[in-house]
């Protein structure tokens, strides 16, 4: 299957980041999840067990827990260039949403599609660009050919 | 929507399961009709009476055909109205404003003071808007009069340093660049869009109150400027420099000078810089050219100076040619050329460090 | 000049290999000199040999060589050599970075994001009006090439589509991978050239 | 040499040159391969196929190209006129007798691809079959490129010292008779 009518873009950051200073781009991070439905078993037990050191080790991250009435848990990640990305965690062991956490924060929060190239330069070229006269000798005068013109 | 708390961010993780089970709204899932009509009541005025009107409200348990309905009026609700206003995210569910400015420091590596990043964050704007809301609500003013300050003290303060650190900046990284182009290089910098991009990936626009929404521009320029003030009062000039160079500064990065620089006789700038540095002034002479009588010609003319190659530039016509020339010679005379040594962006602490470790332990 | 491992471009020409390669080559001729094979086309090859360089040409050549080291070694030293890139052996693959580069790799790394990585692998180091080529790869006390952590992300959700027509036969497999996106922050050269 | 403005690197770097071959006594073959790589744009660091960016070539003394062995006579270039007895062939003597510039032309657009730019890149093929060009053409020149066949020189262009010290296998006796 070809990949080409897919939605795609270049590689990039945000805000050049890494350039100066490492930035974590995950702004808020919330739970959602049901106090009592089977299918968030395993968010109440992440919740009783990970947030905490979570939020601790992450003080750049805001978390929020909102226990609501037989909904679907999920995790909604907000990014700092305002994207939102929202994951159903239903039937996850706490194992398994302490990786994804640790996903949606390492992730920049841009759009994952096919990236087109896997690399993104500013200067392209240090010692120039090709152009067709680049490591051609000098000509003085106009071009002709050589002998036989000068001849006739 | 101000929360104003002093609990630390962690600490409230006990309470908030209880705090903002409050929030959450009862939805009655299970009673479909009942749902729909308290909705269709609130949002969608008389002309959806018509069609709710034979609506049962019992449950009946059968095909339910008022669906189709429904959602045909909500498509062309959509498509007459448009989607709904954005809402600002202060007013959506699961916000802590102390919370969201103590991780806006954090996230930074910065120690703000918070009192002073809160103001900074406070618009005018806002503050009149909010005025006025209160009064509408018709409560004496004693018992709500707001007491906070505004950050237009912060925003002028911030943009003063922004601007007389980003010149001290240029002059140390281009030290042979005129005024002129330091000047248009700062403005550049410093104008509008590059502010408001910045600092709408910087989250800056969740925190920002403001009297309307979307935050404007030139209000979200004032806020960045106000953050840069509270920064500079908070831990430093050295902390608030290092701040404006690893996220304004950076946003230079495959500029050319000559983008944010508008000259329109370049050969008179080079002219006169030559003449400053007591250098002959140059001749332009064609070096090379391919196709000259075609529609797609390339010319490439020198620009030489007491017989030496000042620089050469490509054109499609001899004057344009001429013209790159001469800009690329001012690249070169001002050091702004693509291959000039990168930015030193290195972190502050360990500026001195890798260059001494490399040498000392290999 | 053998020892050093990265030499400048023009300077390849001159390795210490080929007076040996040259002195086996032509042994036959000089020795037996009575030409029992007739020197046809066939008896030598038809590209034109090297000659040896007579010893002063030699040492021409090798006071021209040290001319050039010492000019490259004094830029570096000076600093004055604008921008550098360089070709560096990464993750399987060569990559050409030059400061400020953004590269993402099609794997997960042991790094964390934020932590600054140095790539040991440089196969090549440029400036504007010099090259240092690596054989194969440039000395570590030489070259500094680091790079931060960026972004580690998963790739988009690949469709890996197999299908056999008249055969009933189809297997459709989604195929994430983890990625790596790291900026390349500095790259440095010291002044070792010999 | 770098830091161009990004248009004017742009233009140097797709704009398109002109190359001046000398067929005299040349191969036309070698010519045309010649030819075809540029005509493609393949002898180009920036080469893509399916960017246009092939260049101009320009072939004069086409009436003085050499064919080695007993090519003149017998090559032979067919063609159908499509009508009943329409199959026609010549000899390249008599085709080049007949139009100097055909043999390296069908040389060249032999070599190029079979695709829908081959007509394309034989109108940035410019022959003539002497020595002179159009002012308009001569103009555009940028690079003459270098023959692909050394010249041999005539008999007649050596001088009688040169022919004297020439080495001889044997020495005619004085009463041979030359045929």
């Amino acid at each position: 299957m070809t990949s080409r009518g897919t939605p795609s873009r270049f590689l990039r950051s945000v805000l050049q980041n890494g350039l100066g200073r490492y930035v974590c781009q995950l702004k808020r991070i919330s739970i959602i999840f049901s106090k009592t439905h089977p299918s968030s078993l395993g968010v109440r037990e992440y919740i009783e067990e990970g947030v905490v050191d979570y939020a601790k080790k992450n003080p750049g991250t805001v978390v929020y827990v909102s226990p609501q009435t037989s909904t679907v848990p999920k995790i909604v990640a907000e990014y700092l260039n305002g994207n939102v990305r929202e994951e159903i965690v239903i039937c996850k062991t706490p194992q398994q949403i302490s990786e994804l956490f640790t996903k949606l924060t390492s992730q920049s929060g841009l759009d994952i599609i096919r990236i087109r190239k896997p690399i993104h330069t500013d200067s392209p070229s240090i010692q120039g660009q090709w152009h067709p006269f680049t490591n051609r000798p000098p000509s003085i005068g106009p071009i002709k050919p050589q002998k036989q013109l000068n001849q006739s | 929507m101000v929360q104003i708390r002093p609990a630390d961010r962690i600490l409230y993780l006990v309470p908030r399961r209880t705090l903002l089970a409050v929030a959450f709204r009862c939805w009655c899932t299970n009673m479909a009709s009942g749902y729909i009509l308290n909705r269709g009541a609130i949002t969608l005025k008389s002309h959806c009476q018509r069609v709710f009107r034979n609506v049962s409200l019992s449950q009946v348990r059968e095909k339910k055909r008022w669906m189709k309905a429904y959602t045909h009026i909500m498509a062309k609700k959509l498509k007459l109205e448009g989607p709904p206003p954005p809402k600002p995210r202060s007013q959506q569910p699961l916000w802590d404003y102390h919370a969201e400015v103590q991780a806006f420091s954090n996230r930074l590596h910065e120690s703000f003071s918070l009192e002073l990043l809160k103001i900074a964050f406070i618009n005018p704007c806002y503050l009149q808007v909010e005025q006025e809301r209160r009064k509408g609500l018709g409560i004496d003013s004693e018992t709500t009069a707001l007491l906070l300050k505004d950050n237009m003290q912060l925003s002028a303060k911030g943009a003063d340093f922004t601007k007389s650190f980003l010149n001290d900046w240029c002059r140390a990284s281009f030290p042979s660049l005129p005024s002129k182009g330091v000047e248009s290089i700062v403005g550049h910098l410093t104008s509008s869009a590059v502010v408001t991009y910045v600092a709408r990936n910087l989250g800056i626009e969740d925190l920002t109150m403001s009297g309307e929404f979307p935050v404007p521009d030139d209000v979200l320029h004032s806020t960045f400027m106000a953050v840069i003030g509270a920064l500079q009062e908070s831990s430093g000039a050295e902390r608030a420099g290092f701040f404006l160079r690893d996220f304004l500064v950076t946003q230079l990065l495959g500029k050319d000078l000559f983008d944010m620089w508008t000259v329109v006789n370049p050969m008179g700038i080079l002219v006169e810089e030559l003449t400053k540095r007591n250098v002959p002034l140059p001749e332009p002479r064609l070096i090379r050219s391919a196709g000259a009588s075609t529609v797609l010609p390339l010319y490439f003319v020198g620009l030489y100076s007491d017989k030496k190659l000042l620089a050469q530039g490509p054109g499609e016509t001899l004057l344009a040619a001429e013209e790159e020339a001469a800009r690329v010679a001012l690249r070169k005379i001002y050091g702004f050329s693509e291959n000039r040594r990168p930015f030193d962006f290195s972190p502050q602490q360990q500026h001195q460090q890798p260059l001494f470790q490399s040498i000392s332990s290999n | 000049m053998a020892a050093s491992r990265g030499l400048w471009r023009t300077c390849s020409l001159v390795s210490s290999r080929t007076p040996l390669l040259f002195s086996t080559a032509v042994r036959p001729h000089s020795s037996l000199s009575g030409d029992l094979v007739p020197r046809t086309s066939l008896s030598r090859p038809p590209w034109p040999q090297h000659t040896s360089l007579e010893p002063q040409e030699q040492e021409a050549e090798r006071r021209r060589h040290a001319a050039l080291v010492n000019t490259v070694n004094q830029r570096i030293q000076q600093q004055d050599i604008g921008r550098l890139f360089a070709v560096v052996h990464f993750a399987g693959r060569q990559w050409k970075v030059t400061g400020e580069d953004l590269i993402l790799i099609e794997n997960h790394i042991e790094a964390e994001c934020g932590e600054r990585i140095r790539m040991e692998k440089v196969l090549l180091v440029g400036a504007e009006d010099f090259t240092l080529i690596g054989r194969p790869v440039l000395g570590k006390e030489l070259v500094r090439v680091e790079a931060t952590v960026v972004e580690k992300t998963e790739s988009w959700p690949k469709v890996h589509m197999q299908f056999w027509k008249r055969h009933r036969f189809q297997r459709k497999r989604i195929i994430v991978q983890p990625q790596t996106v790291l900026r390349i922050n500095s790259i440095e050269v010291a002044p070792r050239l010999t | 040499m770098s830091s161009f403005s990004r248009s004017a690197q742009q233009w140097a770097t797709f704009a398109r040159s002109w190359f001046l071959i000398d067929a005299r006594m040349q191969p036309p073959g070698k010519i045309a391969a010649m030819c075809s790589v540029r005509l493609q744009g393949k002898h180009k660091p920036i080469y893509h196929a399916i960017s246009d960016c092939g260049d101009h070539v320009v072939i004069i003394n086409t009436r003085q190209i050499a064919f080695s062995g007993n090519k003149w006579e017998q090559k032979v270039y067919s063609s159908h006129t499509g009508y009943p007895g329409g199959f026609k062939q010549v000899t390249a003597a008599q085709l080049h007798h007949k139009d100097p510039k055909a043999i390296v032309k069908l040389a060249v657009y032999g070599m190029l691809p079979k695709n829908l730019h081959r007509r394309t890149m034989m109108q940035r093929l410019h022959i003539f079959a002497d020595d002179e060009l159009p002012e308009e053409i001569r103009a555009n020149l940028t690079e003459e490129l270098p023959q692909p066949r050394e010249i041999p020189r005539k008999l007649s262009e050596y001088s009688q010292e040169e022919i004297d010290a020439f080495p001889r296998l044997w020495t005619p006796p004085d009463d041979y008779k030359m045929k």
